[in-house]
């Protein structure tokens, strides 16, 4: 019998598909994986610790920096906490205004997330057709807030500011060329053999594994478990609009990919709904909260679906005007704590491919 | 059937008779009993996802508080459990065996608040390098640098 | 069949290939931007009251601000921005009570040395005593400092001096 | 009027060398030939260059590169001449001298190949009678240069790009040869100039449509273009066989690639689109032209399947050069076979 010689190799932490800097320390044999050890860390900023030493507003920005692509959903998540610390009843039309702005926030990032796959997979048309999109989703958000990516928007109470005059129109207008757009990535992306080749049977992932180690967001939808927060216990007003929840069947990187595809389909039903719901609502945007906030003692722990999976917000006050302890539970950090399991066994490019299809994002992870 | 998290920790605080409830209705439960406790809740009331570990330090009760946040895949609730670790010998049981989705979340807790969960396969730092010293979220937590 | 996808994704690139291009030729065209934008700031030095709000609602200890009693009110002397520190949330500008601070349209900020970074909103000094009762920050007879950069009480202007030393 | 212009041209020089020896003149004109091909390769490979981006861009909704020259036409000239300025930078770890070696050796069985093609009626600079077998021996070689390279470099992602190109090389080298059997089984010759005259009247990409494919799939491999771009594949393997490389040797290994690719489609026009005979009667249009237009259609068209198709995997591109493409090449050869006995049982 030959005997074969294992080998390390360093995946990153300056790799073009690790979608950030994140090391991967693969042990070889030939291209097939035998171990994967999953390093990261090299984004770490210490939000956590800042936060302790920032007002409640104040933490808001920071809260953008970590997963960049959806700023507005973990804004939303941040607030949501605080405001079960404090009591804050928050204005409907602020709720709707979450709604609309985070629901493209996720846009984006599920945009990014099908182009950079399909770049990983190797077909880089997709990778800028889905741009083209996210540059006019980035466009609207930007009318909105005033920031492309790391948005602030969404402060304690409320949101920071109410939609510009016709903004409302552009979103419904872009709502409506959307489905389009999305069908021909599926015809360019998710409908092509090779792609369907890369991607089915590859990383497989059990429902009762995906739960048992707390992965969340479409990568535990597309094992076929229907864990989806909006619809599980609808958090602010998700229980007015109608959608469903994509489910996959087999869990593979193939049943990912496309929950997040037909995702967007309902991202666009949602937003409609939305608009059409906000046009009858008048009232602030914000309600009364006072200037210097000082929640009571106590601690509250609120979670949220974000594109990645559920974005959970422990916050710890002391009855300061500074939070005591502020802890995040992100969802590409959890998710990402099952790679090395998934990767064994597979080739060199479908680390890629598995890699590509948790769609994590660097700045959440590290935090 | 219970359908909320209320009625679990309530129906909770009467099967077991060493957890505390408290106003916010989290439960409290002492350190040598968690996993004890914790495989009763996943068997027995079908909690079976691990949301959120994480823990706070209270250097005043000199204690660490682990906070587990577990949520049902099936009713969709979460409840919140606690414990408490003495600040001198952080030492608590790992509930990797129970929800696999505390490998990468006690790691964490152990990287930056330095409590040693004994039973964890691969208890290393994860987003600190390996050879720092210290716990940086620690009240106590010294460090140098910074723009000021 | 198998090839059914393989041509359908011909297909789109084909169409692809002679549809609009969404290219904008950047420094010749630009996109509109919008009125809420964050780019550089501003200061309205006829409303500024030099409470200091702006400096305490900043995450990241951007602003710093020094000012002088002149009479019975607060005069602003020195108005600072690290603009490297800046995440340009818009918290400050929020919590401006007397709508003093602005964001401006202008998104280009850069410096071609690290120590003009700083975005200088004001620099001037304090008039020995009051002007005039009325308007005591309106027009203060500021004297220009050693600095070749002539203080205005006009701020865009100051603010722009700031960037005119890039050259030099 | 064009159309013997290069013929016209040879026959000039050759009467203008007139006094001298037959030897010595014909040894002049084959230099000026070899010579015009290598600045025609050369000069194609950094406009396909363009080319390339400009039809990616265009299928991406962008617009490519336009700034540099009129419409960015002198893009790839002023990249070349950055890349010609940048310092080469050799590791420690590297072999040395192979290392150095492969970038130089890298042109050279592109431009030995262009010998041999016909680029219009009497153009070809040498008609040999093995004319293909020389191609197909040649065009092969190339294996061994991305070997090099990646052994060189000392490199795992080197390494592991070209091992895979020495795998996919030889598995792809089988079927395109066994498709080809196809045509020359038709023709009964290896010459160039005979496999253009026998499709006077039918292409052979209708007559031998199965073989055409099976080239056409095993020439984009063999150039390494995507979807069988495994050796360089970027998201996997960084930059595959030349990731250490920089400066004008990873340019030569960038133009090289575009130069495989004026092979493979040189190849293709001539053994299944007639090479520069002209259709539908229209021959007012020189034949070298008809040989440039069929030549980067299908270079178009290689160029869109890399725009569209995702990257295969390398098992998958092996089972498929080995399970698919090799036996439906045989099972060509024996179609032609019994097909060309049929047709001369029947005396048609």
């Amino acid at each position: 019998m030959i005997r074969t010689q294992e080998y390390n190799l360093n995946f990153g932490p300056q790799h073009p598909s690790t979608h950030g800097v994140f090391r991967l320390l693969l042990t070889l044999d030939g291209e097939r994986v035998v171990k994967a050890e999953p390093i990261c860390g090299y984004l770490h900023r210490g939000i956590e610790k800042l936060a302790e030493s920032r007002t409640y507003t104040q933490i808001i920005p920071y809260t953008d920096r970590m997963d960049y692509l959806a700023a507005m959903l973990q804004n939303w998540g941040y607030v949501m906490a605080v405001e079960k610390l404090m009591g804050v009843e928050v204005p409907e039309k602020a709720e709707y205004m979450r709604v609309i702005s985070g629901e493209l926030s996720r846009l984006a990032s599920h945009l990014i997330a099908i182009g950079t796959y399909s770049l990983d997979i190797g077909a880089f048309t997709g990778f800028l057709l889905a741009f083209r999109e996210r540059e006019t989703t980035m466009d609207l958000l930007e009318e909105l807030t005033g920031s492309r990516m790391t948005l602030s928007f969404a402060r304690i109470g409320g949101v920071a500011a109410d939609a510009p005059e016709g903004w409302l129109d552009k979103v419904d207008k872009f709502m409506d060329k959307l489905p389009d757009c999305i069908d021909e990535y599926d015809g360019l992306i998710t409908g092509n053999e090779i792609f369907q080749a890369r991607t089915r049977d590859v990383g497989v992932l059990k429902p009762e594994t995906a739960i048992n180690y707390s992965i969340s967001g479409p990568t535990l939808r597309g094992s076929g478990v229907d864990y989806d927060l909006r619809k599980a216990k609808p958090y602010g007003i998700y229980d007015r609009f109608d959608f469903e929840v994509p489910l996959g069947k087999n869990g593979d990187c193939f049943d990912r990919f496309d929950c997040r595809m037909r995702e967007m389909r309902q991202i666009i039903r949602i937003v409609k709904q939305a608009i059409e719901q906000i046009k009858e609502i008048d009232g602030p945007v914000i309600a009364k909260v006072p200037k210097v906030l000082k929640p009571p003692k106590g601690d509250a722990y609120e979670e949220i679906e974000t594109s990645k999976g559920i974005i959970g917000y422990y916050v710890v006050s002391d009855g300061s005007t500074k939070p005591y302890r502020v802890h995040v539970r992100r969802p590409s950090f959890i998710n990402l704590g099952y790679l090395d399991e998934m990767l064994r066994g597979y080739l060199v490019a479908d680390v890629v491919a598995i890699l590509g299809s948790i769609d994590i994002m660097l700045g959440e992870v590290d935090c | 059937m219970i359908e909320n998290a209320t009625a679990l920790v309530e129906e909770l605080g009467k099967k077991f008779d060493y957890i505390e409830v408290n106003e916010q209705s989290s439960v409290i439960v002492p350190a040598d009993k968690l996993l004890e406790f914790m495989q009763a809740l996943k068997d027995d009331y079908g909690m079976d996802f691990l949301t959120n570990e994480t823990a706070a330090d209270y250097p005043s009760e000199n204690k660490f508080e682990v906070v587990y946040n577990i949520s049902s895949i099936e009713k969709g609730f979460t409840i919140m459990v606690k414990t408490s670790v003495d600040r001198d010998n952080p030492e608590l049981p790992s509930v990797f065996p129970i929800w696999g989705g505390a490998n990468w979340q006690e790691r964490e807790v152990y990287d930056l608040m330095g409590i040693i969960f004994t039973g964890h396969p691969y208890l290393k730092r994860i987003l600190l390098d390996y050879d720092y010293e210290g716990h940086p979220l620690r009240k106590d937590f010294q460090w140098k640098g910074g723009r000021e | 069949m198998f090839g059914k996808g393989l041509v359908k994704g011909m297909q789109i690139t084909w169409k692809e290939f002679w549809a609009p291009k969404a290219t904008i030729q950047y420094p010749e065209h630009q996109n509109p931007i919008p009125d809420r934008f964050h780019g550089r700031f501003v200061l309205d030095l006829n409303n500024c009251i030099a409470c200091g709000m702006c400096a305490n609602a900043c995450p990241n200890k951007v602003i710093s601000l020094r000012k002088q009693k002149v009479g019975t009110k607060q005069f602003l002397t020195n108005y600072v921005m690290n603009i490297q520190y800046c995440m340009f949330c818009g918290l400050c500008v929020e919590s401006c009570p007397k709508d003093a601070l602005h964001f401006s349209k202008v998104i280009n900020m850069n410096q071609y040395f690290y120590n003009n970074i700083p975005l200088v909103l004001v620099q001037r000094e304090a008039p020995a005593e009051p002007v005039e009762k009325e308007k005591p920050a309106a027009k203060p007879t500021s004297q220009p400092k050693a600095d070749k950069s002539a203080p205005t009480a006009k701020s865009e202007v100051a603010a722009s001096k700031a960037s005119d030393k890039e050259g030099e | 009027m064009f159309e013997n212009l290069f013929v016209g041209i040879a026959d000039g020089l050759r009467s203008l060398l007139g006094g001298l020896p037959l030897e010595i003149n014909e040894a002049i004109v084959m230099l000026v030939k070899l010579v015009a091909i290598l600045v025609f390769i050369l000069v194609n490979a950094l406009w396909l260059v363009y080319m390339e981006r400009k039809v990616a861009g265009y299928m991406q909704a962008r617009i490519g590169p336009n700034r540099v020259g009129p419409k960015g036409l002198l893009q790839t000239s002023a990249d070349i001449g950055k890349l010609i300025c940048k310092e080469i930078i050799i590791h420690k770890d590297t072999d040395k001298v192979v290392f150095m070696l492969a970038p130089v050796l890298v042109f050279v069985p592109t431009l030995m190949v262009f010998a041999v093609i016909p680029f219009g009626k009497n153009m070809a600079a040498i008609d040999m009678n093995i004319g293909l077998l020389y191609l197909l021996a040649i065009a092969s070689l190339s294996t061994v240069i991305f070997w090099m390279a990646g052994w060189a470099s000392n490199n795992k992602y080197s390494l592991l790009g070209s091992m895979r190109s020495v795998a996919q090389m030889v598995s792809y080298e089988l079927p395109m040869v066994l498709a080809i059997l196809g045509v020359i089984m038709i023709t009964g010759s290896l010459k160039m100039s005979d496999i253009i005259a026998a499709q006077e009247h039918t292409w052979f990409i209708f007559t031998q449509p199965i073989a055409f494919l099976i080239f056409f799939i095993a020439s984009v491999s063999e150039c390494n273009r995507a979807p069988f771009d495994l050796i360089e594949a970027e998201s996997e393997l960084v930059n595959g066989f030349n990731t250490e490389y920089s400066g004008m040797a990873f340019a030569m290994f960038y133009l090289a690639e575009y130069a495989n690719m004026l092979v493979c489609c040189a190849m293709v026009t001539i053994l299944f689109l007639g090479g520069w005979l002209a259709p539908f009667g229209l021959d007012f249009i020189p034949s070298w032209l008809w040989f440039f237009i069929k030549m980067y259609v299908v270079m178009f068209v290689i160029m869109q399947l890399r725009w569209t198709y995702p990257r295969i995997r390398v098992d998958q591109l092996m089972g498929f050069g080995w399970k698919v493409l090799v036996p439906l090449s045989l099972a060509n050869i024996f179609v032609t076979g019994i097909g060309m006995y049929i047709y001369r049982a029947i005396g048609w």
